[in-house]
C-alpha cells in the first residue's frame, strides 16, 4: 500500500484497540446515503511507471531557447539553490508558528525580509504573497486602508495586461475603482497626467513598463507626492541590482513596492509556483499583508526568530485581517533567499548587466532584418517590442521549428496592441550565439512567409 | 555564535558596467553580501538542520494534513520539460503538461462530485475567494443584488471570513452544539433575503462529520443561498464522500494537504476550485479544454461569465503536477485507504489519549482524520496551558498539534495524525504524552519552560513585536 | 574567483600576516626550473555555461530502452534513495575515521552490512570494495591467505568474461595461478571436474553464469567441499531476493561471497561508480579486506559504532594490510542501503520475480521469430543468450535506431564466442509494450538483413 | 532511544510468486525489514544530521583535501542522458560522454606533463597499483627481471607499501633528513640492480616540497629503476609544477580530492594513471580514443602491453564526469588560484597557530598546502594527545586534522585547509587551537573527555574489536 505503512497485523491491532470491527465502521456516522466510491479514476500505478509516463510526457516537446519575458524570465538557477532548497528540512516543513521547531526556516525568512528591504531602498518587507501580481492587489487594498477615504487606484496602462486583470477580478468586489492612465502612443512611456483625482489614493508605478522600457520614475514620483497620492512601485527584482531602489524615487521615495520574485531562483514552471514579495514603509507594518518574522530572544537571552504581529492575520483577526492569504510560497523564498545569496552583491549586478546588454545587442541585431521595426526609442532593461512585418503570434509559431520561443505577441496579452508586435526579452543565458540564431531563424521564417 | 550570512562580505570593486541606461535612473550601491558558494551552502545547510519537518519528525498538527509528500512527485514534477516551459509557451509545444493539467481537473471533478474545476488558486485562502466571488457573480447573474451576508460557523477557519470580507461581504457566524454538529435553529434564523451563501467544512474544523448536512443544504438552498465547501479537511472522506453529493454548490482542495504535496515552511499550496454546473461559468481563468493531442487554455472570450483571473498566470503549476502525480499513483483504490488510514490513526490516538485520562472534546463521536482534546483539567490543577504541552512535545521531537483552534475548546490541542504514521509512531506519542501527563501534574515548570532540548529556549515574541526588528 | 571566498583585502591582510609579499612567493621554495604553466588548458567558464555544454553532451544520443546486462541493470531506483544519499551531510562527509562526527555513516554502513549478511546468508560483510570484479580478486587474494599453501584459484569459464579479465591483471603479479574449468558446451552450465587440484585454495562460483543461466550450486558446492576446496561464491544481490543464499549452498555453506551492488539502487551511468560487496564466514574476518563498523558504546554507556579492525588496514598494517584499499565506494553504498531499505523483503522478491517473469516473457517472444534461436535450455533469472541468424553487434546497432539497446554480443565479451550470440536482459522497467517492441523491431531488422 | 530500521518490520505476507527456477535453487525466507517510504527518508535523514561534512563544517583534515565540492559538478555528472548510459552502449550512441572522457584524458595529461592517461583506476590505491604493475610489466618487457624490490619513504601513505606488495614487489623504507628532504645517502645506499622504482609524493606527506627532486630522479634513473609519483598532494602544485617534468614516469591522481569531487563518507573516488611515453603502451585498459564524432573505447588487441583491466568497466565515470565539469569550469587560471590559495591558507593557519604556541614541525619551511604541528609539549605538560586535541575540536564542530600520520612526528596533527575555506573560517579555527590549548593546561579532562556535543560521547573502539558485532 504505497505510503501506508500499516501491515495487516497492525491494522488488526489498532481496530482491536478501538473496539472497532472493520476499517469502514469508521465511517458509520455518514449518512450511508452520501457513501459513493471514486472508480472512475484510473487505477494506481507503481513509481517507476509513473516516472516513465512523466519523462515520455515532459519530453513531447524538444527544449526552445526561450526569448519569452513579460514577467516571468529563462534565468540561469545555481545548482545549489534546490540542492538546498529541497532539502526535506526545508521542502516538508510546516509554516513556522512554532519557533523553537522553525529556527531554520524563520532566520532563512529573516534574511528574505532584509535582502528585500536592501534591494528595494525600503524598510520593511513581508515574508511573500502568491505572485506579483497578485501582491499588486494586495499593495492596493493596503494603501486604501491607509487612506480609508479613498476610493481609486490610478494604474498605467504600462502595466502588465494580465497583471490588470488580476487587480480587476480582485479589486472592484470591494468597491473599489481602477481608473487608467495613458502611455504615450509614441515613446511607450507613462504621460504624466494632467487632471486630479481627488478620490485617489495611490499611482501605481511600474518600472520596468509592459513594453520594457524603463520609466522617468523620479518625475512620476514627484508628480504624485506633489497630489498627495502614495506611491506603488512595481519592479523586477533582478532589474533592482541595477536600478536606482524605489526608496529613493522622487523626493519622498515609494510607500509600498511589490514584485514578482521569479527572476530570483524560481523555475518557469509554466507559470507557478512564483511568488510575490511587498516591502513598504515602516509606519505602514500594522496594515501589511502576509508573515512576518522578527529577530528576538529566547528564555536564555541567545538571539532567536519568530513570526511577529500575526494580529494581523486570518488565523486572529479573522474578518477584519489585512488579507486572507494563509499559505503563501515559502518555499520558494527559501530558494530566492539561497539564489540572492549565492550570486551575491556582484553576480546580481553582473547577471542583470549581462541580462541588459545581450538584449540591447539583439535589438539591433533584430531591428536590421527587412521590414523588422522598433516601435519605441526609450532605454531598456532585458525587453523590448519588435514590431514585425507579420503578425507576432505566427512568426512565433514559425520559430518554434527552429528552436526558439522568440518572444511574447503583444495581442496575447491585450487583443487591443498592435497583432505584429512581439516583446523579447533575454537573460544572461542568451549567448551570443542564440542571439545570432534566432536573428537568422527570424530572417528565414520571414522570408518563407 | 551566532551565524548570519550578512557577515560573508569579501568586497570584490564590482566590475564596471558598460550599460544602455541613463545614469539617473540607476543606483550607485547594492547593500548585499557577497558570500562563497561553500558559505552559502554551510549556512543554509546548518539552518536546515534546525527545522523539524515531515522528513524528520512526526506532525500531529491539526487542520494542517502534515503527511508524507512522496519524492518521486517532486521528481517529476520538477523534470526539465516541464520547469523550463515559460508560461507564454503556446499550446503546441506544451501538450505534456496540457494533458496532465486537463486529467486533473476531471480526477478532481470525479472526486468531489462537481461539475467542473479551475485549478488556478494558489492556496486554499484564494481558492475560497474564487469560490465566494463565484456566489456573488451567481446572484448578481441573477439580478440578485442584496445578498451582502456570509454564513460561518464560530469554529470555521479564520481564512473562511477573511476571504468572505475580501469579496465584499460581510459575515455572520453561526454557532454549533455541544456534540459538534451545527445549530440548526441558528442556521434557520439567520437565513434570509441577503445571506448569499455558507462556508462550512465537512467533517468540520471540530474533528466530526456534520450529519445533518442534507438538511443544512436544503436549508440553504431554500432560501436562495449557496453553499461553499471548504475543502482543508477532505483528507477524512477522500473517495468515499463527495461535497457535490452533500449538496455543496462549491469548494476548494488543498492540494498541499490532501494531495500530499509539501509545506515548503509556509507554501506554496494549491486551492483548486471545483463547481456545480450552475457555478461552472463563473470559475476563475484560465482552464485547460480540449482533448488528447489537441489541449488549450481556454481564452478569456470563451469564458465571459468568469470571475477573472486570480494571478498573473495559470497557478501553481509544479504543485499541480505533483497533486496529478499522487492521484496516478495511488489511484481510486489507493485514495481510499488514504480516509480509511487517517480515520483509524486519528481513532486509535483519540481512544489512546482517552484512556491516558486526557478530556477529549466530542468523546461521543467518531473521530474522522482528526479530534480535539482539551487540557483544561491540567489547566486547573497546575496552571499547564496547551501552548507549555506543544513545547514540551518538541523536546521529544514531535511538533506540536494545532493550538487554541477552534477557539471553541479551551486550551484545546487539535490532532491529526495522517495516514502516513506507522502504529509505531502512534505508540511513541501516546507514550509520549502520558509522560507529559504525568510531568504537567508533577513537574510543571518542566512544561512551563519547555522546550529544552531545540536550538533555541521558548522564544520570546512580546519583545519581537515590541522591537519589532524585521530587517538588518 | 569561483569557489575561492578570499578577497582582495583578504588576501593581502594574510599575506601581510605571514610575511610573504605576493602569492607567487609562496612557491619560492620549487626550483624555478620546475614551475611551468598549463594554458593549454581550457578557458574557464560559468555555471550556467558548463551546465549548457553539459546537458547539450548527455542529450546527443536519445534515451534507449535497456536490454543489456552483462554484470549491470537498468532497474527502477525510487526517488528517494538518492533524494537522500545526495544530500550534503553523506555526499561531502568523509571516511568515518572520526567516529563520533560520524554516526550517521557508521550506522548506516552497520545496516549496510546487515543487510548483505541477510541476504547472502553470511556472517560478515564489509562496507564495500571498487566493483565486483575486484572484489572477486580480493576474494581470490583472501582465500590464498587461508590456504597459505595453494598458488592457484579454479575459474569456471561461467563466470563473466570481463571479470576473468580482472583476476588475470591482478591475481598473477603475486604468483597466483588461474585454472579454467570448462562450461559443458550444450547446456551452457559448468561441468562438475573429474581431476584432483591439489594446489588450489577455491574454487570460484558464479550463480548465475555468463550466458545468465543458473547453476546446480548445491552439487558444485558439495563437489569443492568434498576436495577440501574453499568456496567463492559470486552473486547478483537482487536474485538473491528469489535464489537460494550462498550460506546454504551445499552443506557448509560458500565461505566467501562476492557480487556487483550494482543493481541495488546504483545508475548505470557508463560502469561505474558502483560498488563491490564481500561478505564471509566469521572465522575469517582477520583475513577480511576493506572497512568494516562495529556496534559499540560511547562513555556515556549508550550504543554507537565505529570503524574496527584496522589493524587489518593499509593506514595501519601498511604492507601487510589485507589489502591496498583506502578509499572505497561510500556514496553507492548510501544508496544501496536506501535502496534496500525502500523496497524492503517484499519489494526486493517483487522486482526480482518481475525481472525474471519478463525475462521468461520476451524469451519465449524473440525465439518465436524466424531464424532465432536459443542455444540453452536451462533456467535463468532475468538474462538469456539467443542465437541469431545474423552477426549480434550488427543486429544490435541496427535495433539502436528503433529506440532499443538489445543486450551485449557475447563477442564483445570473448572473442572466442559465437558472434551469432546475443546476451538479453530484463528487468522490472521491461514492460509488456517494451517486449512487444523489441520483438518486432527485431523482427524488422532480421527482415532488412 | 535507539532508531534503527531493523524496527520497521510491518510484515505482509508475500505475494506467491510465479517462477520458472526448480524449487531446490530458491530461498524460503528473506530476512530483512520492510519499513514504508516515510520510515526509511525520516531514518536516514535523522541519520545524516549526525554526520560532520564538508557542507556543514570545516575539515582540515590532511592528506584528504577536503574541499568544497561544487554541486553543479553532481548536477551535470548525473544528468540521465549520462546516468542512464549502459556500459555495453556502442560508441555510436554514446558520443558526449566519450567526448567528456577524452577531454579529461588531455587535460590530465596537460596537467601532469605526462604523455598519456588511463582513467580506469577506482581510487588513489588502485592508481598506485596500476602505476607499480606498469613498472613491472616494463622492466620484464625489457628482459630485468630481478627489479623485485620498490622503495617508498617512511613518511608515505600507507597505500603505497600496500600497492606494492599487491603488484607483488618487497618494500624497502627509506627515512627523511630533519628538514624534510630525502635522505638521499640513504637512497644511494638502498638503490641496486634489485630496485624497479621508487614511490615517492612531492609535496611529500610531511607537508614540505622536496627540493632535491631533480637529483633523487637521476640517481634513480641511473640505476635503472623508476619514479612513481602519488598524486595525492596534487592540490599544493596545480597548474604550477607537473610531475613529468620533475622526473616521475607514471603517477595517479586523486580526482576526489584535487578535482574536487566528493567523499561520500568514504568513497567512490578515481585514481586516473598518467604516464610519461616510455610506460604508456602499459597504462590499464580501457581508455577513451579518437577525435570529435568519432571517439570510442581503444580494444584489448590494440593494447598488448597494457598490464590490463582493473574492474570490470571503464572506471568511476561518475567522478570522472565531475572532474571533467571542474577542469572545465576553472580553466587553467581558476586551476592555478587552487593552489596559490591552497598554500596561502596552510601558511596563513601554520603561522597563527605558531605565533600560539604549538610546535610546528619543519617550521623554517614554507608550508605546501598542509603542514604539521605536534602537540608532544601538551603531552608531557598534562598527558593531553593528539587524539585528545582532535577529539575536542569536533565540540567546536570543526573536523578534527589528520592525527598521527605521518608516523614520524609524534603526536602529530597533519593540517590541510583547502582553497575553499574563507579568512573567517580560519580565524575561528585559530581562536579554538588557542582555546583549546589553554585548556589542554588548564583542564586537560576537558580534552581526554571530548566530544561533549555531539550525538554520542566518546566511543569505546576497544569493545568495538572485543565484542565484533557488525552486523544484525
Ligand atoms: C480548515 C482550513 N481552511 C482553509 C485553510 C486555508 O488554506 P490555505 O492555507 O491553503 O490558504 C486551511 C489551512 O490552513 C484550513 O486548515
Ligand atoms: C598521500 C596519499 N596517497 C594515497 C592515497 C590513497 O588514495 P585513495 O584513498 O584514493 O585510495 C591517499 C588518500 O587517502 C593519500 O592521502
Amino acid at each position: 500500500m504505497p505510503y501506508i505503512p500499516h501491515d495487516n497485523a497492525e491494522t488488526a491491532a489498532m481496530l482491536e484497540a478501538i473496539r472497532v470491527p472493520r476499517l469502514e465502521d469508521l465511517f458509520d456516522e455518514i449518512p450511508p446515503a452520501l457513501q459513493s466510491d471514486v472508480s472512475a479514476l484510473p487505477e494506481g500505478c507503481s513509481e517507476a511507471r509513473l516516472r516513465r509516463e512523466m519523462e515520455e510526457r515532459a519530453a513531447e516537446q524538444a527544449p526552445l531557447r526561450c526569448f519569452a519575458g513579460a514577467g516571468a524570465y529563462a534565468h540561469h538557477i545555481p545548482a545549489i539553490v534546490w540542492e538546498i532548497a529541497r532539502r526535506g528540512e526545508f521542502y516538508s516543513a510546516y509554516t513556522p508558528y512554532q519557533a523553537e521547531a522553525s529556527q531554520g526556516t524563520l532566520q532563512l525568512l529573516y534574511e528574505f525580509q532584509s535582502f528585500m528591504t536592501r534591494l528595494t531602498g525600503m524598510e520593511i518587507s513581508n515574508a511573500s504573497l502568491y505572485d506579483g501580481a497578485s501582491a499588486l492587489a494586495e499593495a492596493c487594498l493596503m494603501a486604501l486602508r491607509l487612506r480609508p477615504a479613498a476610493r481609486e487606484i490610478l494604474v498605467p496602462e504600462g502595466l502588465l495586461p494580465h497583471w490588470r486583470r488580476v487587480l480587476d477580478a480582485l479589486l472592484p468586489m470591494q468597491g473599489i475603482r481602477l481608473r487608467s492612465l495613458p502611455q504615450d502612443p509614441h515613446s511607450g512611456r507613462l504621460l504624466l497626467p494632467e487632471e486630479n483625482f481627488p478620490e485617489a489614493a495611490a499611482l501605481i508605478l511600474p518600472q520596468i513598463n509592459r513594453f520594457g522600457l524603463l520609466e522617468e520614475v523620479d518625475a512620476l514620483a514627484h508628480w504624485a507626492e506633489s497630489h498627495n497620492l502614495l506611491r506603488i512601485a512595481v519592479v523586477n527584482p533582478l532589474a533592482l541590482a541595477l536600478l536606482k531602489a524605489p526608496g529613493d524615487w522622487g523626493e519622498q521615495g515609494a510607500d509600498i513596492v511589490v514584485g514578482e520574485g521569479q527572476p530570483l531562483g524560481v523555475p518557469l514552471a509554466a507559470g507557478g509556483p512564483y511568488f510575490g514579495f511587498l516591502t513598504c514603509r515602516r509606519d505602514y507594518v500594522r496594515q501589511l499583508p502576509g508573515r512576518l518574522v522578527a529577530k528576538t530572544v529566547d528564555a536564555a537571552g541567545q538571539v532567536a526568530y519568530c513570526l511577529t504581529l500575526q494580529a494581523r492575520e486570518q488565523h486572529i483577526r479573522r474578518a477584519g485581517a489585512t488579507s486572507n492569504i494563509c499559505t503563501n510560497q515559502g518555499l520558494l523564498v527559501t530558494a530566492a533567499t539561497i539564489h540572492l545569496a549565492t550570486l551575491g552583491a556582484n553576480g546580481l549586478r553582473a547577471a542583470a548587466a549581462r541580462a541588459h546588454q545581450q538584449a540591447q545587442r539583439l535589438r539591433a541585431l533584430l531591428a536590421r532584418l527587412p521590414g523588422v521595426e522598433l516601435p519605441h526609442a526609450g532605454p531598456v532593461f532585458n525587453e523590448f517590442v519588435l514590431r514585425l512585418p507579420r503578425p507576432a503570434p505566427s512568426v512565433r509559431d514559425g520559430l518554434l521549428a527552429h528552436g526558439f520561443l522568440a518572444g511574447v505577441p503583444l495581442i496575447e496579452l491585450n487583443p487591443a496592441d498592435d497583432p505584429h508586435d512581439l516583446l523579447v526579452a533575454c537573460t544572461e543565458l542568451s549567448e551570443d550565439e542564440d542571439l545570432d540564431g534566432y536573428a537568422s531563424a527570424l530572417a528565414g521564417v520571414l522570408g518563407e512567409m | 555564535m551566532e551565524e548570519t550570512i550578512f557577515a560573508c562580505q569579501h568586497e570584490e570593486t564590482p566590475a564596471e558596467l558598460e550599460l544602455a541606461i541613463p545614469a539617473h535612473l540607476l543606483r550607485d550601491d547594492l547593500p548585499l553580501p557577497n558570500p562563497s558558494e561553500l558559505e552559502v551552502l554551510r549556512h543554509y545547510t546548518r539552518l536546515s538542520q534546525k527545522n523539524f519537518s515531515i522528513d524528520t519528525n512526526f506532525y500531529p498538527l491539526g487542520s494542517c494534513t502534515m503527511k508524507y509528500n512522496p519524492r518521486i512527485a517532486h521528481e517529476v514534477a520538477t523534470l526539465p520539460g516541464f520547469s523550463r516551459l515559460h508560461p507564454a509557451t503556446p499550446a503546441v509545444a506544451a501538450q505534456g503538461l496540457l494533458r496532465n493539467l486537463a486529467e486533473l481537473q476531471g480526477w478532481l471533478a470525479e472526486l468531489t462530485g462537481m461539475a467542473a474545476v479551475s485549478l488556478s488558486p494558489a492556496a486554499g485562502a484564494q481558492g475560497e475567494l474564487a469560490g465566494v466571488a463565484m456566489i456573488r457573480a451567481y446572484h448578481q447573474a441573477r439580478g440578485d443584488t442584496q445578498r451582502q451576508r456570509m454564513l460561518i460557523p464560530q469554529a470555521a477557519h479564520g481564512t473562511n471570513p477573511a476571504s468572505a470580507r475580501m469579496a465584499g461581504f460581510t459575515v455572520t457566524e453561526l454557532p454549533n452544539l455541544p456534540n459538534g454538529d451545527l445549530d440548526l435553529d441558528a442556521l434557520r434564523a439567520a437565513l434570509g433575503p441577503d445571506v448569499a451563501g455558507i462556508m462550512l467544512t465537512n467533517p468540520s474544523t471540530l474533528g466530526v462529520f456534520e450529519r445533518q448536512i442534507q438538511e443544512v443544504a436544503a436549508l440553504v438552498h431554500g432560501a436562495g443561498a449557496l453553499l461553499y465547501y471548504d475543502g482543508a479537511n477532505l483528507n477524512a472522506i477522500l473517495g468515499r464522500v463527495k461535497p457535490g453529493e452533500m449538496g455543496f454548490d462549491v469548494m476548494h482542495l488543498n492540494l498541499h494537504k490532501t494531495f500530499a504535496t509539501p509545506h515548503g515552511g509556509g507554501g506554496p499550496g494549491s486551492g483548486a476550485v471545483a463547481a456545480a454546473s450552475r457555478l461552472a461559468p463563473y470559475l476563475p481563468v484560465p482552464r485547460v479544454v480540449g482533448e488528447a493531442g489537441s489541449y488549450r487554455w481556454e481564452s478569456h472570450a470563451e469564458r465571459p461569465e468568469s470571475i477573472g483571473q486570480l494571478s498573473a498566470y495559470a497557478g501553481n503549476i509544479g504543485v499541480l503536477l505533483r497533486a496529478h502525480a499522487y492521484v496516478r499513483r495511488l489511484g481510486h483504490a489507493g485514495l481510499r485507504r488514504v480516509s480509511a488510514y487517517a480515520a483509524l490513526n486519528a481513532n486509535y490516538l483519540m481512544h489512546g489519549l482517552r484512556r491516558q485520562g486526557y478530556t477529549v472534546a466530542f468523546a461521543e463521536r467518531r473521530a474522522t482524520h482528526e479530534f480535539i482534546i482539551s487540557v483544561q483539567d491540567l489547566h486547573k490543577a497546575s496552571a499547564v496551558r496547551a501552548l507549555d504541552v506543544a513545547k514540551r512535545l518538541l523536546d521529544f521531537g514531535i511538533h506540536a498539534p494545532t493550538i487554541y483552534f477552534p477557539q471553541l475548546v479551551p486550551e484545546c490541542l487539535l490532532i491529526e495524525p495522517t495516514e502516513t504514521e506507522s502504529k509505531a509512531s502512534l505508540d511513541r506519542f501516546l507514550e509520549v504524552m502520558a509522560q507529559i501527563r504525568r510531568e504537567a501534574l508533577e513537574e510543571p515548570e518542566l512544561l512551563r519552560n519547555a522546550p529544552h532540548d531545540l536550538p533555541v529556549r521558548r522564544v520570546d515574541e512580546t519583545l519581537a513585536a515590541r522591537r519589532l526588528q524585521v530587517a538588518e
